[in-house]
């Protein structure tokens, strides 16, 4: 049996069960490879979800969505290795009872798909603890190093005629899992931090803002790169911020739910060679 | 025997508007989207594409625009007003839809005053469009009763010879009739076959969901939290979409002197209808996009006696989560049967 | 011979360590560099990234940010959450093209207003060297300008 | 409308130098929402005051800007002047041009043109100052001092004879602290037991002082008016309720070999023991390091010989919690560690001796009844050598500083033991002979005139041992020769140093403390006995090294601050304090982790019908110290702190 036969049937008995109220999932998209997320609440609509190699997207943000989860049901999602660490910050940040969440794990490697053991986010500790060891590649790496390369004015322009082309429609914050705030600090304009228009000077304070409220937090799913209508490679920045809380405080975001955010704690002896 | 424009004659034409102060403007590719921008050389379009990645709107709506600067005195503020930049330009290579949507948005602008940033730069355009020997699973513009070689919006119209090396002209209005007069030396006769026109399937009844989204129950159905169920409330399908035209004004500035700039907004934010006390009339997404499509094809309609959709496909072709208008207008379709 | 560039600086300090520091340097009747334009705040801990930000978008050329020594914080430890923000934001701006050498971070205690003054004096010596911050004030233009299209 | 009224004070010459104050009084008065803009020559004299009160009155303003020393001078003045004006004094600020720009600048034009940028910053940021409260907390009228030496004593009397409660805490199982191990004390020569004891004694009996001793604080929660503390009672394994005092299981412990502490090691002691004969309380302590039965599970002669059955070898610590609205440090200091001075052989050689040993045996209740024995060979030393500065004011070692009353005491030793050993030779090596205060330098001549002292200007470089003598060389720096002396005994002034745990423990408080580790004051001239930390005051060497004048000098002191404090029913805070937007608060609270203090709270928000529809970050008032850590961490910029609110630094950043 495929794993998508396999997780149809698991959803169809959960939800026949009454053991949860909804399977969060992927079904087929408008076009050939494009998947789509898809909300299963009755047993009969399972045979719509889809589970092949382009199921990416990370639908763990579903999971927030204002009054999904208050009434303490339980919730199934798809989910690969990123979406269950963003379960875990979920959970740490007080945005959701892991209890609730039953986790679809999935991985892709190439064209294959395999399942991932486990129903609560718990059982999955091993496979991100693999990852932290492991530090997989993502895409855009030559990009990355080529970036880390230049001088800070060639970076400065690299990413002015990146962030030009930003046309503020929030895409990326929609996207990710971990801008959960009901009121953005963009949107806040008393005071004005963040400049609204979608100018240069806009565009490289807002880009500059996400990244920093996602350090540290930011799983790499990728979902804020896909949906940029404008195709800035923003996983690059977050992939750096990541780097760098992982290289000057060892956190790897959503290690386990009870994980502390790394800007809300210290340790004493943190590193501060920078500071004269 | 019609007349025709060479490919390899497209420069001479781009040389010639520039020596007559003509700025010229058409699709080209930039850090790695495909968009509209002034050129120097023909060299630089790119018209092998289906549509640009961003819409001929911004040409006469930009995402910001300052309207002017204010100066905080003492005792008084003063302001200086900024205008678009003055000067003629031609957009040449744009598809119909996108020319149509401009001609969509005429009456919009100018229904109870005249937008004088929208009309300056109206006013001082010539739209040469090419109709489409492509497209894609997303084009849609049969189904708003237009068609790739629709006139709407353009002043002219150019049709891709069958051989590839050019295309067919039509001077649609009296504009472009006097942007192609000053090239008239690079056109020639000919009776070169004009290539077939993409076929675009039609995909939804556009009277049949008319019909449904004005009947009042329909307002409150079901449907509308269903289908917008994953949509996530960004604003790309309104700002990428030739018609959308919702802006916001700001100022920006410190204590001594700032900018009020018109930027565009969007429907699909929860802040877009928020009060101040906190109570929001379009408290969910569903009501959100409801209102898109209400918007599109029920209220703008009864106002100005048009859809305001001009069948790109550009929301769905760019949707994060695959959400657009065809898949709402295919559901409400089905929902009529 | 043309006037040599007075950098603007805008520092935000804690008001228990180095803005007592530098009213010591300042009762000490130290001298040092009159380009530095200083913001007082209640602890590190609130000095938020914003406000460099804005302090760039107001023309700065450089921006300083100090307080008190780990272990000192009037606060217990807020320097101590300051100095992680400080890291991964220094990291970001860094990655975005914002020269390290622009936005400096010191401890500097309420003793010690002779550090204070050569801190300032030092800055704004390698400050008035990098120059003004022109890619971030053609940034600033750019919005002041009117559409080009 | 804002109508702001801007005073930009000269300050005599001090701003007004450096400082082209009527060109900063008219371009302020350009400034939007500038209202009045003046300038004088000393706005805190009454007439300025009285000036700024009637410009207030008269233009119906809406905020004040004085411009001129640092908030830090001057900011209570102008903030009182305005409430007296009828304008909440939260709506006055100042813009300091006289510490941070007359003072440091010498251009001035450009001292001129960033005082304007640095008002016109403060203008701005009144614009958005709120009309703020001061917060009022209850005072719980109980007060904790910490530490039982003099000056914790004489703090806890000074407290409880106003009638206030006081907890005192000595982590030694007697009050006392060093000064009960001293002999006589300077400038006066009368025998500190003896005016000691009858102050431990008053502190132990007072009905308004509770005596924790064997104590040591556990934790320190809460703010001024308000702490929460708890203390560890170290169990002594001796039932205070019980035990008599007589003495009866110290006589009959077989451990008898322990060096005592109180005698610096001169002295021995059992393992059940009083620190020395008049301790109070009067109860032993088992050493259960020392003790048999501890180490063997054998012995317990001591339970069998008490009478009272008061020793109980299952005794745990015991904790106990105090609610107290005032924290008086008094924790004292140690002497330096002299194992540093291989030179001086301190620990190779026996004869070398610190100050505080040689008090131990000049005592008449030391190890020697107060004969002065050296300690290798109990021979009296016929000629001793005292060495000044043996760590103080050397850098090499740590120490920059003067401990201060090395000078006296070294004086008082050569005065004992030229009062002991009538034929003995005294010589003091010393670098300066610092010897301010009242009867002090009469002191110290009289060591020198009556008895016969040698003071020997210079240093000493080394210390070592021949045919039975301890060779000391030196330098007369006076005379310019080097000098070689055969001792019998050395003793070393050695240097008051912090308490070894004294920064953990200021951390465990949340006081300042320096380099050394001795205790910040709030200010060194003006706020000498006040910590940083409201409600926390200190006592004694822990803020700096002290004698034993000066020390209760502070201990009174910081009584009476105690006392102003216990004052009033209610105290009044800086509404310097955080508050959260709950409809924008996003929950994650990430606040209520990183707060130092504790203040932040979880809160459910609940509909009518009681189901939870939010759950937010709840700030606590009287907790929030104002420190504004949440604040920069909130990324929904829910939070916020009054007095500097977003908007107000957003527009101080906006005005430069």
């Amino acid at each position: 049996m495929s794993i998508e036969e396999q997780y149809r049937t698991r959803a169809k008995e959960l939800l026949s069960g009454g053991a949860v109220k909804m399977v969060i999932g992927y079904a087929k998209g408008t076009a050939g490879n494009r998947r789509r997320p898809v909300f299963i609440s009755s047993p009969d609509e399972v045979d719509r979800l889809v589970l092949d190699e382009a199921c990416i997207a990370n639908l763990s943000g579903y999971l927030v969505s204002e009054g999904l989860l208050s009434d303490e049901k339980r919730v199934a999602v798809f989910l690969r290795p990123e979406g269950i660490r963003a379960i875990n910050i979920l959970a740490a940040e007080s945005q959701l009872d892991s209890e609730q969440i039953v986790i679809f794990g999935f991985d892709v490697s190439g064209n294959e798909v395999k399942a991932l053991k486990g129903i609560h986010v718990e059982e999955f500790t091993e496979v991100i603890e693999a990852i932290k060891e492991s530090a997989p590649e993502t895409t855009n790496e030559e990009l990355l190093e080529k970036i880390e390369k230049m001088s800070p004015q060639e970076r400065f322009s690299f990413w002015q005629e990146e962030f030009a082309k930003c046309i503020k429609c929030y895409a990326c914050r929609q996207a990710c899992p971990m801008c959960y705030c009901r009121r953005c600090i963009v949107d806040s304009n008393q005071p004005q931090w963040v400049n609204t228009s979608s100018h240069s000077l806009g565009n490289f304070e807002w880009n500059i803002v996400r990244a920093f409220h996602l350090a540290g937090r930011c799983v790499e799913c990728g979902n804020c790169d896909r949906a940029c209508p404008v195709n800035i490679p923003l996983r690059l920045i977050n992939r750096k911020m990541a780097q760098e809380v992982l290289g000057a405080f060892d956190h790897f975001a959503g290690m386990s739910r009870t994980q502390e955010p790394v800007l809300a704690s210290f340790k004493k002896d943190d590193s501060e060679t920078f500071i004269l | 025997m019609t007349k025709i424009l060479l490919s390899d004659k497209l420069d001479n034409c781009v040389q010639r508007w520039k020596s007559a102060g003509i700025t010229v403007i058409g699709p080209v590719q930039r850090a790695n989207i495909s968009t509209y921008a002034a050129v120097e050389h023909a060299s630089e379009f790119d018209l092998g594409i289906v549509l640009t990645d961003r819409s001929i709107k911004e040409l006469f709506f930009p995402q910001t625009e300052p309207m002017l600067r204010y100066t905080i005195k003492k005792d008084a503020i003063d302001t200086d007003e900024f205008m678009p930049p003055a000067g003629p330009r031609i957009i040449f290579g744009g598809r119909p839809c996108d020319a149509s949507g401009m001609a969509i948005d005429d009456p919009l602008f100018g229904w109870d005053y005249k937008d004088e940033y929208w009309f300056k730069r109206r006013n001082e355009s010539v739209i040469v469009s090419i109709a489409c020997a492509k497209a894609d699973e997303f084009c849609m513009c049969t189904s708003l009763n237009l068609s790739p070689d629709s006139s709407k919006g353009s002043d002219v119209l150019l049709r891709p010879l069958e051989n590839g090396k050019g295309w067919q002209v039509e001077e649609l209005t009296e504009r472009g009739r006097e942007a192609f007069t000053t090239i008239a030396d690079f056109l020639q006769e000919s009776s070169d076959k004009v290539a077939p026109l993409a076929e675009v399937e039609k995909k939804f009844d556009l009277e049949t969901c008319v019909d449904w989204l004005q009947k009042p129950e329909n307002f409150e159905s079901r449907f509308w939290k269903e289908i917008s169920m994953r949509c996530i409330g960004c604003a790309s399908c309104t700002y990428l979409c030739p018609t959308c035209h919702c802006f916001d004004i700001q100022d920006e500035g410190d204590t001594y002197s700032g900018f009020r700039r018109k930027n565009w907004d969007s429907c699909s934010f929860a802040l877009f209808t928020m009060h101040t006390s906190g109570h929001n009339p379009r408290s969910t997404q569903s009501a959100r996009w409801r209102q898109r499509i209400m918007h599109k094809f029920n209220y703008f309609p009864g106002k100005f006696s048009a859809n305001s959709c001009s069948g790109c496909g550009r929301c769905t072709r760019q949707c994060p989560v695959d959400m657009g208008i065809t898949e709402t207008l295919q559901e409400i379709s089905k929902l009529m049967q | 011979m043309s006037e040599p560039f007075e950098p603007k600086i805008i520092a935000f300090v804690c008001t228990y360590c180095t803005y007592a520091g530098a009213d010591l340097a300042g009762t000490s009747r130290l001298k040092y560099a009159p380009n530095v334009r200083i913001i007082r705040l209640p602890c590190t801990g609130r000095i938020s990234p914003m406000f460099i930000l804005k302090a760039l978008q107001k023309g700065a050329d450089g921006v300083l940010i100090s307080g008190c020594h780990p272990g000192d914080c009037h606060f217990t430890h807020g320097n101590y959450h300051a100095r992680r923000r400080w890291m991964v934001f220094r990291a970001l701006l860094d990655f975005i093209g914002i020269p390290p050498e622009r936005v400096k971070y010191s401890w500097i205690s309420a003793a010690e207003g002779v550090k204070f003054a050569e801190f300032i004096n030092s800055v704004t010596e390698d400050i008035r060297k990098l120059g003004p911050f022109e890619q971030y004030n053609q940034l600033i233009e750019q919005t002041q300008a009117p559409a080009s299209l | 409308m804002a109508k702001i009224g801007v005073f930009i004070c000269h300050c005599g010459e001090n701003v007004g130098s450096k400082v082209d104050c009527t060109k900063l009084a008219a371009a302020l008065g350009e400034h939007p929402g500038v209202a009045v803009s003046v300038e004088y020559k000393y706005f805190c004299s009454d007439p300025g005051q009285e000036s700024v009160k009637k410009a207030i009155r008269e233009n119906n303003l809406t905020g004040v800007v004085v411009a001129a020393c640092s908030p830090r001078m001057h900011e209570a003045t102008f903030r009182k002047a305005c409430a007296e004006a009828g304008l909440n004094p939260y709506l006055c600020e100042i813009a300091n041009i006289r510490e941070q720009c007359s003072w440091v600048h010498t251009d001035k034009d450009m001292a001129t043109e960033k005082a304007m940028d640095i008002t016109r910053s403060m203008v701005e940021k009144v614009k958005r100052n709120n009309k703020l409260q001061p917060i009022e907390v209850p005072v719980t009228r109980r007060a904790l001092v910490i530490g039982g030496g003099i000056a914790g004593i004489q703090a806890a009397l000074d407290i409880a004879n106003a009638g206030q409660e006081v907890v005192l805490v000595e982590r030694e199982p007697s009050l006392g602290g060093h000064m009960a191990q001293l002999s006589e004390t300077f400038p006066t020569l009368d025998c500190s037991q003896c005016i000691m004891t009858p102050r431990m004694v008053e502190a132990a009996q007072h009905p308004k002082i509770r005596l924790l001793t064997y104590s040591e604080i556990e934790s320190v929660d809460g703010y001024i008016g308000n702490f929460t503390v708890r203390v560890r009672m170290k169990s002594r394994y001796v039932d205070i309720d019980k035990c008599t005092g007589c003495g009866d299981c110290i006589t009959k412990c077989p451990a008898r070999k322990i060096s005592s502490e109180f005698d610096c090691g001169l002295g021995k002691r059992t393992a059940i023991y009083t620190p020395f004969a008049q301790s109070v309380p009067n109860i032993p302590v088992i050493d259960k390091a020392n003790c048999i039965y501890f180490k063997n599970g054998k012995c317990k002669i001591c339970t069998k010989t008490c009478q009272c059955s008061a020793i109980d070898f299952d005794m745990p610590d015991t904790f106990v919690d105090l609610e107290v609205g005032a924290i008086v440090v008094a924790t004292g200091f140690q002497v330096q560690n002299n194992s540093m001075y291989g030179e001086y052989g301190y620990g190779t050689y026996p004869d070398v001796i610190n100050g505080l040993q040689f008090e131990r045996l000049a005592s008449a209740s030391g190890p020697t009844a107060g004969k002065i024995l050296r300690p290798s060979d109990g021979k009296e030393p016929q000629t001793v050598v005292f060495i000044q500065c043996a760590g103080s004011r050397d850098p090499s070692k740590g120490v920059r500083y003067c401990s201060k009353i090395c000078c006296m005491y070294t004086a008082k030793h050569a005065m004992l033991y030229a009062h002991k050993v009538h034929d003995g030779k005294t010589h003091i090596f010393y670098m300066d002979i610092r010897a301010a205060g009242k009867g002090y330098d009469e002191f110290s001549r009289r060591a020198i005139e009556d008895d016969e002292a040698s003071y020997l200007r210079g240093r000493v470089s080394k210390v070592w041992q021949e045919n039975g003598k301890l060779m000391v060389r030196g330098v007369d720096t006076l005379l310019g020769r080097p000098v070689e002396i055969a001792a019998d005994m050395v003793v070393l002034a050695t240097a008051i140093v912090a308490q070894p745990d004294a920064k953990e423990f200021a951390k465990t408080i949340g006081i300042g403390y320096d380099e050394y580790g001795f205790y910040n004051e709030a200010h060194l001239k003006l706020r000498p006995v006040e910590s940083s930390t409201a409600g926390v005051f200190l006592a004694g060497a822990c803020q700096s090294p002290k004698d034993i004048p000066d020390s209760v000098a502070q201990a009174s002191a910081t009584a009476s601050k105690v006392l102003a404090l216990f004052s009033k029913d209610m105290l009044e805070r800086e509404p310097v304090v955080a508050t959260n937007n709950e409809a924008t608060c996003a929950g994650c609270w990430g606040c209520v982790l990183a707060c130092p203090y504790n203040a932040i709270e979880k809160k459910d928000i609940v509909d009518r019908s009681g189901k939870v529809i939010k759950r937010v970050a709840s700030i606590n008032p009287g907790l929030c110290q104002g420190c504004g850590t949440c604040v920069t961490f909130c990324r929904s910029n829910s939070i916020d702190l009054a007095g500097f609110t977003e908007k107000q630094i957003f527009a101080e950043v906006m005005g430069l």
